[in-house]
C-alpha cells in the first residue's frame, strides 16, 4: 500500500498517447490522464442536493417552470415557458440542448458555444480563424450548425481541449464570447477586485487588448474557464453571442449594457415581448459568474475550481476532481480545506443561506405575478400603451433582477447578500410597478 | 461509524500490528516522528500542506514543527511522541483518518501551551492568570495563522459517495 | 528595556485600593487598572466613519431624524420625532439621556438601565434584591429616579462595576432586563448556534434557570456584556422593561414577542398610534446583539470586544482596548489579527457591504411614504377604520423591520445578508401596504 504511493508520486505526466487542437474525444486524453479523466466521466452521475443538482428522474431532470408557476408566466412569449429543467451534470450537456423542447420554436447555432465541443468547428467555418468562425454562427439554424458539428467528428459535450493546452496541459480559454467579453470588460472602468489582472491590465497603455490567457494568473484561470459558459449572455439570430460585460458585471450593469444595445431593427434590445402584458423583458440566463464576482470569495481570490474542482489526494500526488457538481456532496474537500468547522456546521451555514433567499425569491414571485394581473386589469379596463408604459418599464426591471437570481444556480450562495439585495430590489420594483398600473387612468395618455 | 469499527477491529488484532506498525512506521518515515526537523515530518507526504503553509506563516524562523506540537518538558514528550507516532502510524496505515486533517483536541491543548511557553512575557493578563482555567480564550481564537499562513489541508480519497446516496 | 517589561509584567493586577459592589465611580478602579482606565476616558472623544460614530459638532451629535424625512415621519405621535441624534461615546450616555429633548414627553424610569451605573439603586429599592428593585422602576418617573441616583452618589455612566466582579475580575453582566431576557431564549426552543452554552444547558434537567454568568462561556461573556444595553426593548411606563426573546431573535421572532404580548389595558401591544395614520407602530431600538447573532461572525464565536475592545499591546503585557468605538477607526487590531488583508481592502470590504445596505435602506424609506400617503388618501375619500386596517397593519409590519436596521447601528456589517433580507422585506411590505390602502373601496367597511 504505501509502496504503491510511493510509486504514484512519480508517475505524473506520461504520454501514452499525443493529443492535439482536434483531439475532441475525451477517451483519448483519458489514456494519458486516466484519473481526471475518471472523475469526468462522473458528471453522468445523478446528483441532488435540496437546491442543486436536480430532482426529477435518472432520465430527465424536473421542470423548473412546473416548480414556480409564476417562473412560468414570467416567461409567456418565450420559449422557456415550454420547457426550462434543472440542470445536471456536464455529460449531458449537449444531449439535453439537442432535446429540450425549446427547440421547437428553432434556436440560433449560437447555442453550440456552451454545449459542444465547438472551437475545430469555429475554425472550420472561418478558414483557420475561429473567431471569424464563431460571428457567422448566429445567423445558421442549431440544427444545421449542430449537424455539422457531428459531421466532423466532435459531437461532444465540454472536453479536455476546451480548458487544457495539449502541449502543456496548462489551463486556458478558448470560447470567443468570453474572450470578447472579458476584454470589453477590462477596456471599461468598472472596478475588479475580483480580477487582479484586469487591474494590472489597466495600469499599462491598453494598445494590446487584454488576454486572459497572457494575463490573467492561474487563480483567475481557475474561474474564468468556467465563465466561458456560466454567465448570461444573448444568443439568438439578430447578431452573435454577446457577454453584456462593458459596463461591469452587476445586475445594474449588465442590465445598463442591455439598454443601450440595439436591435437590428433599430429598436431597444429586448428578448421577447411578454405575451400577456406587452412588456420588452430581458431574459436573465445562469450569472454563476457574475454573481459569484460580487462576493466575499470572489474577493478572496476563492475560485469556481476551489469548490466545484477541488483537489483530492492520490495516493502521493493531488489531482483536481473533474466530477464538477455541488460542493455540498464534497464538504470536506471543497469547503474544509479553508473552514475548520464540522461538515455539519457548513452545510447549516449554506442552509441559512439559501433559505433566505429562497424565501425571498417566493416573495418575489408573488409580487411579479401581482404587477401581470394589474397590467392586465388596466389593459382590461381600457389603458392605452402610454397608460401602462411605466408599469410595463417596472417589469421589466423587476423580472431582469428576479430572473438574475432565479438562473443562478447556487440559490444566492456565490453571493449572499447581494443576491438578497436583488431580489429585495426585485419585488419592491415589481410593487411599485403594480401601483403605477392601478394609477393608469391618472396617467397622460 | 467507520472509526468505531476500525478501532473495534484494531483493539481485537492489537498484538498484530505492533510489530508491522513498527515496520510501517519505519518505512513511511514515520521514525522520523522522533526527530525535530520539519523535514522529518514532510516525510509523510500528507503533511506536505502543512510544511509549505508553515513555511509561509510568521513563525518559520523561529518555531519549527514540534516546537508547537510536541509538549517541551521531557517525559511527556515521549509519551506524546508515543501517542501521536502511533496514531500516526495507525492512521497512515488504515489510511482512515478525516481529510483534511483536524487537530485532535489533546494537540490543540499542546498548541496552546506552547504559544504561551514562548510568549508568557507578553500576555494577556487574564489569559496569564488561568493557566489552568479550560474556559480560557485560545490563541488561535485571533491568530489562526501563526503557524500556518493559511488553512492549507488537502481533502483525501473520499468521494463523498456516502453523501451522495443519502441526499437522493 | 527587557528587564523593564519583565517587571510591567510582574505588576499586573497590584491593588492599589480596594473596590466593591457599590464603588460605581470609575475613576477609583482606575487606581488600579491606569491602561484600562485611560481607554475608558476616551470614549469622551469624538469619532466619526462614513455611517459610525457620530456627524455634527463635538458639543452635539447630528439628529438623525433630518438625515432622513422618512424616518421622522414614521416616527409622528412619538417622542424620537422630537429629538433623535446619532450616539456617541460611552462617557456621554447619562448626560445625552439627561438632556434629549424626548425628555419632555416625560420618560420612565427604566430608561436608567441601560445609562447609569444603577446597581446599587435597584438593591437598594429592592432592600437588597436587586431584581425586586429593577422590577419596581418603571413606574417610577425618569427624573425622579434619576436624582435618586445622583444623590445616592452612583450619576455615573457603564462603569467597571457593571462589567466586572470588584474581587477577581472576572466580566459578568449585572443588569436584570439582561438576565431575564436571556432566561426567557434559554427555555424557548429557538437554535442558538451563537451562544453553544445554551444549547448546552437546554441538554439537562432546566429544573434551574440558563445563568450567563455561570453557563456562559468566557468567551460569550465578551457579548454578553454588551448584549446588556445594545439591544432591543420595551421601556415604559406600562410594565418592566423587557428583552423580546421568548421566540428567538430573529427579526420575525421578535416581533412575534410583541405581537403576543398586552398592554395592560388588555389590548396588543405598541408602542405607539401614528399620528397620521393611527396605526399601531412597534419601535426597533438598537438590535445590536440581535443582528449580530444572525451574522456569519457570531456563528463563527466572533464577540463584539473582539472587534470593539481588541488587545492592544502596552509595554509587555495586552490589555483590552476600553475606547469601545468604531473597528474601522483600529482596523490593524480590530480585523487583521483574524483577516489578513490590506486595511484598504478590509475597507473597502465594509464599504460594499455597507453602502448595499444604505442604498436598501433609503428605498425601504420611500416605500414606507408611499404607504403613509396612500393611507391619508384614503382617510381623506372616506375610508373607514375597517377599510384601512389592512394597510394599517402592514405599516406596522414595514416599520418595523425598516426601523430595526435603521436604528441597529452598524449599517448592516454584523450581519450582511440578513440585513438586505430585513430592508428587502420592509419596502416589499410597505408597497403592499400601499396597494391595499388604494384599494379600499373594495374592502368591507
Ligand atoms: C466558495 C465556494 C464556491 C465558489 C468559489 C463557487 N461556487 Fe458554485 N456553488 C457553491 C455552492 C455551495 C453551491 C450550492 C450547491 C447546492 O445547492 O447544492 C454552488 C452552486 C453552483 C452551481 C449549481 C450546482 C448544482 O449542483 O446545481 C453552479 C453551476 C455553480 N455553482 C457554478 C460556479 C461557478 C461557475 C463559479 C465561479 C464563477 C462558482 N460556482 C464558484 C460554492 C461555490
Ligand atoms: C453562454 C453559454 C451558453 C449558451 C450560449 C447557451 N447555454 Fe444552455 N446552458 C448553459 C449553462 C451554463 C447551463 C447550465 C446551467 C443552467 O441550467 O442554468 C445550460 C443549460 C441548458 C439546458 C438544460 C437546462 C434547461 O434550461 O432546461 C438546456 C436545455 C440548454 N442549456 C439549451 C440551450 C439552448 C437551446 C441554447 C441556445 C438558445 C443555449 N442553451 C445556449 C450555457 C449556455
Ligand atoms: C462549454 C461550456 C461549459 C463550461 C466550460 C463549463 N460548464 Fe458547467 N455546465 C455547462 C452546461 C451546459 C451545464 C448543464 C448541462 C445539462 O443540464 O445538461 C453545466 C452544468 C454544470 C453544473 C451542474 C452539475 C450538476 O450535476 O447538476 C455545475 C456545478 C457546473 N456546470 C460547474 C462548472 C464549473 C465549476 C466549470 C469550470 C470548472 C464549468 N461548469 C465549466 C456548461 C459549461
Ligand atoms: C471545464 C474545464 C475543464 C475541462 C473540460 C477539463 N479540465 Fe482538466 N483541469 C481544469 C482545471 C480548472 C484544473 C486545475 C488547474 C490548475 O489548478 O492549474 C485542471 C487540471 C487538470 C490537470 C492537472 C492536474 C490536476 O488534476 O490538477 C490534468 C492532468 C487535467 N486537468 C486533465 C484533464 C482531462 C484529461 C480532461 C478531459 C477528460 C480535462 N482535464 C477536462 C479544468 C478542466
Ligand atoms: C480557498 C479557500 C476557501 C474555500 C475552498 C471556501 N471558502 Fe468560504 N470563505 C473563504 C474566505 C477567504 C472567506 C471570507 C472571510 C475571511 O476573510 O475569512 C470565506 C467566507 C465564507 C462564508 C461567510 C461569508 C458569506 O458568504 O456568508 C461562508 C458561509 C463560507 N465561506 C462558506 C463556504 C463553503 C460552504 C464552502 C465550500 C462550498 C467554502 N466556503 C469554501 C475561503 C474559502
Ligand atoms: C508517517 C507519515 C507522517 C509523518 C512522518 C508525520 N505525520 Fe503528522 N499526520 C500523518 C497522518 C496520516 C495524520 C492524520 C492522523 C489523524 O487524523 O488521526 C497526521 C496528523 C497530524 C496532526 C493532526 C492530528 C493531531 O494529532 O492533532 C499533527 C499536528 C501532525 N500530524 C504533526 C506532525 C509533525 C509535527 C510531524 C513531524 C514531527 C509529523 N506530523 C510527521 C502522517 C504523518
Ligand atoms: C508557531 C506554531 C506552529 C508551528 C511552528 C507549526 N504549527 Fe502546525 N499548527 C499550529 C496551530 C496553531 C494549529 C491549529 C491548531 C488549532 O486549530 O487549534 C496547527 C495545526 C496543524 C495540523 C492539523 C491540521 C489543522 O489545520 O488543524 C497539522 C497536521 C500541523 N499543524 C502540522 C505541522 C507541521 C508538519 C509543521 C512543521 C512543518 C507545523 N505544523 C508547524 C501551530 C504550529
Ligand atoms: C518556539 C517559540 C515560539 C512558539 C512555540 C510560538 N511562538 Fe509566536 N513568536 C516567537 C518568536 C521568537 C516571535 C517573533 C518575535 C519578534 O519578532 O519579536 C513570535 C511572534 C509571534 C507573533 C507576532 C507575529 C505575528 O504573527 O503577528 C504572534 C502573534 C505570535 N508569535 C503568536 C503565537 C501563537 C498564537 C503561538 C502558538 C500557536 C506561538 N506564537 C507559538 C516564538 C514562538
Ligand atoms: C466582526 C467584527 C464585529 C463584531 C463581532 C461586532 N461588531 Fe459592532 N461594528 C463592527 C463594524 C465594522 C461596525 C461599523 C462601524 C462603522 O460604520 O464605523 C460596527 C458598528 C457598531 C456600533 C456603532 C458604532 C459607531 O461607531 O457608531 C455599535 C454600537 C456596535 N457595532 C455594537 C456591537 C455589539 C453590541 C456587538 C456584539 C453583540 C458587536 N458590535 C459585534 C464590527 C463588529
Ligand atoms: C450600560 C449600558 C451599555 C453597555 C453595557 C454597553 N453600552 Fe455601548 N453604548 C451605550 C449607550 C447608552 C451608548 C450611546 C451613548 C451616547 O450616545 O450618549 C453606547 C454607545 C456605544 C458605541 C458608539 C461609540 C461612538 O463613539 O459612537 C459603541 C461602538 C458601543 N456602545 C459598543 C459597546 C460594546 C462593544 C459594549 C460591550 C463591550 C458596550 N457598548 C456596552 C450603552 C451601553
Ligand atoms: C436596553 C438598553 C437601553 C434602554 C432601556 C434605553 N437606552 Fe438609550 N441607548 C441605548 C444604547 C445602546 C444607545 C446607543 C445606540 C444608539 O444610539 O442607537 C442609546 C442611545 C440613547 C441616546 C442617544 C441617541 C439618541 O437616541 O438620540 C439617547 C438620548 C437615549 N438613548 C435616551 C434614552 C431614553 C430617554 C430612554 C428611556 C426611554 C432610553 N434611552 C432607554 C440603550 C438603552
Ligand atoms: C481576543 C483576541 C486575542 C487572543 C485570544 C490572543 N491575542 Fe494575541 N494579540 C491580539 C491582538 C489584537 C494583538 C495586536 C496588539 C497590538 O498590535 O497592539 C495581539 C498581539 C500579540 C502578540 C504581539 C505581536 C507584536 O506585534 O509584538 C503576540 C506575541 C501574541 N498576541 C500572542 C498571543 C498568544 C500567545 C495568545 C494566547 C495565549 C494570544 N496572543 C491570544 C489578539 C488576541
Ligand atoms: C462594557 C463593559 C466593560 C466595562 C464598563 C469595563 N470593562 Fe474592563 N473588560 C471588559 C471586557 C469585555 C474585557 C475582556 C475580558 C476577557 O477577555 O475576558 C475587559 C477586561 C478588563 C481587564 C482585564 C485585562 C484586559 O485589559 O483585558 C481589566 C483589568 C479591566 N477590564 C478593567 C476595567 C476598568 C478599570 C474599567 C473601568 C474604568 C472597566 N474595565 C470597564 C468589559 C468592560
Ligand atoms: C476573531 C476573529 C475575527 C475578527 C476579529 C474579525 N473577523 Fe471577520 N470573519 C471571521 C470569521 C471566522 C469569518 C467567517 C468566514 C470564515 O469562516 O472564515 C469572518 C468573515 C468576515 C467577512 C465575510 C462575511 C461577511 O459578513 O460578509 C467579512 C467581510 C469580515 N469578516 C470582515 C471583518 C471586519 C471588517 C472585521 C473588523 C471590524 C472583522 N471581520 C473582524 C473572523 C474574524
Ligand atoms: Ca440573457
Ligand atoms: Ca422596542
Amino acid at each position: 500500500n504505501i509502496g504503491d504511493r510511493k510509486q504514484e508520486a512519480g508517475t505524473k505526466f506520461v504520454r501514452l498517447v499525443e493529443v492535439d487542437e482536434d483531439t475532441t474525444d475525451p477517451a483519448v486524453w483519458g489514456k494519458n490522464w486516466p484519473s481526471q479523466y475518471d472523475s469526468y466521466l462522473r458528471t453522468a452521475q445523478h446528483t441532488s442536493t435540496t437546491y442543486g443538482g436536480h430532482g426529477g428522474s435518472e432520465a430527465l431532470p424536473q421542470q423548473k417552470i412546473d416548480k414556480y408557476p409564476w417562473l412560468k408566466r414570467m416567461f409567456l412569449g418565450y420559449a422557456f415557458s415550454i420547457d426550462y429543467r434543472d440542470r445536471r451534470g456536464h455529460a449531458y450537456m449537449l444531449a439535453d440542448q439537442e432535446q429540450t423542447a425549446r427547440q421547437k420554436v428553432g434556436q440560433s447555432g449560437s447555442c453550440l458555444h456552451c454545449h459542444g465541443s465547438v472551437m475545430p468547428l469555429y475554425r472550420k467555418l472561418g478558414d483557420g480563424d475561429a473567431t471569424k468562425g464563431f460571428e457567422m454562427t448566429h445567423a445558421i439554424p442549431y440544427k444545421e450548425l449542430n449537424k455539422q458539428l457531428h459531421d466532423i467528428g466532435h459531437g461532444h459535450a465540454v472536453s479536455c481541449v476546451d480548458c487544457h493546452d495539449p502541449d502543456s496541459m496548462k489551463i486556458r480559454v478558448t470560447r470567443p464570447g468570453f474572450i470578447q467579453g472579458i476584454q470589453a470588460l477590462a477596456a471599461g472602468d468598472a472596478p475588479t477586485p475580483h480580477i487582479p489582472s484586469i487591474e494590472q491590465w489597466r495600469k499599462g497603455d491598453r494598445k494590446t487588448p487584454y488576454d486572459p490567457n497572457l494575463n490573467g494568473s492561474r487563480n483567475e484561470m481557475r474561474s474564468f474557464v468556467c465563465g466561458q459558459c456560466h454567465v448570461e449572455y444573448y444568443c439568438s439570430s439578430d447578431f452573435p453571442l454577446t457577454f453584456p460585460w462593458k459596463h461591469g458585471m452587476t445586475v445594474e450593469q449588465t442590465e445598463r449594457h442591455w439598454n443601450e444595445t440595439k436591435l437590428s431593427s433599430g429598436e431597444r434590445f429586448y428578448d421577447y415581448k411578454h405575451k400577456e402584458t406587452g412588456a420588452p423583458i430581458l431574459k436573465a440566463q445562469h450569472p454563476e459568474f457574475e454573481l459569484w464576482s460580487q462576493g466575499i470569495h470572489a474577493r478572496s481570490g476563492v475560485s469556481c475550481a476551489d469548490c466545484h474542482m477541488p483537489y483530492m489526494r492520490e495516493g502521493a500526488t493531488k489531482v483536481s476532481d473533474h466530477w464538477v457538481r455541488s460542493p455540498l456532496l464534497n464538504v470536506n474537500r471543497a469547503c474544509q480545506t479553508c473552514h475548520h468547522f464540522s461538515e455539519t456546521e457548513i452545510l447549516a451555514r449554506v442552509k441559512v443561506i439559501q433559505d433566505k433567499n429562497h424565501d425571498l425569491l417566493e416573495r418575489a414571485g408573488e409580487a411579479i405575478m401581482g404587477l401581470m394581473d394589474a397590467i392586465l386589469e388596466a389593459k382590461e379596463a381600457g389603458a392605452s400603451d402610454a397608460q401602462i408604459e411605466e408599469a410595463r418599464e417596472f417589469q421589466r426591471k423587476a423580472q431582469w433582477r428576479l430572473d438574475y437570481i432565479a438562473a443562478e444556480n447556487s440559490m444566492g450562495f456565490h453571493a449572499p447578500q447581494e443576491a438578497a439585495r436583488v431580489l429585495g430590489e426585485a419585488a419592491h420594483m415589481a410593487r411599485e410597478g403594480q401601483i403605477s398600473a392601478m394609477k393608469w387612468n391618472k396617467a397622460k395618455k | 461509524m467507520v472509526v468505531r469499527s476500525a478501532r473495534t477491529w484494531l483493539a481485537i488484532i492489537v498484538g498484530i500490528p505492533i510489530g508491522i506498525g513498527l515496520f510501517t512506521m519505519h518505512y513511511a518515515g514515520g521514525t522520523s516522528y522522533l526527530s525535530s526537523d520539519p523535514q522529518a515530518c514532510v516525510n509523510c507526504h500528507i503533511m506536505q500542506n502543512h510544511f509549505d503553509s508553515w513555511q509561509k506563516s510568521s513563525h518559520h524562523g523561529v518555531a519549527t514543527c514540534v516546537d508547537c506540537h510536541l509538549p517541551q518538558e521531557f517525559i511527556p514528550k515521549y509519551l506524546a511522541k508515543m501517542d501521536q507516532g502511533w496514531r500516526h502510524s495507525k492512521a497512515f496505515t488504515l489510511q482512515d483518518f478525516h481529510e483534511p486533517i483536524m487537530v485532535a483536541e489533546s494537540s490543540a491543548r499542546i498548541v496552546q501551551d506552547n504559544c504561551v511557553r514562548c510568549h508568557g512575557e507578553l500576555l494577556h493578563p487574564s489569559i496569564a492568570n488561568a493557566a489552568n482555567d479550560r474556559d480560557v480564550l485560545s490563541c488561535v481564537h485571533c491568530h489562526r495563522s501563526a503557524g500556518h499562513g493559511e488553512w492549507l489541508g488537502l481533502g483525501g480519497p473520499d468521494r463523498g459517495e456516502a453523501a451522495e446516496v443519502d441526499s437522493k
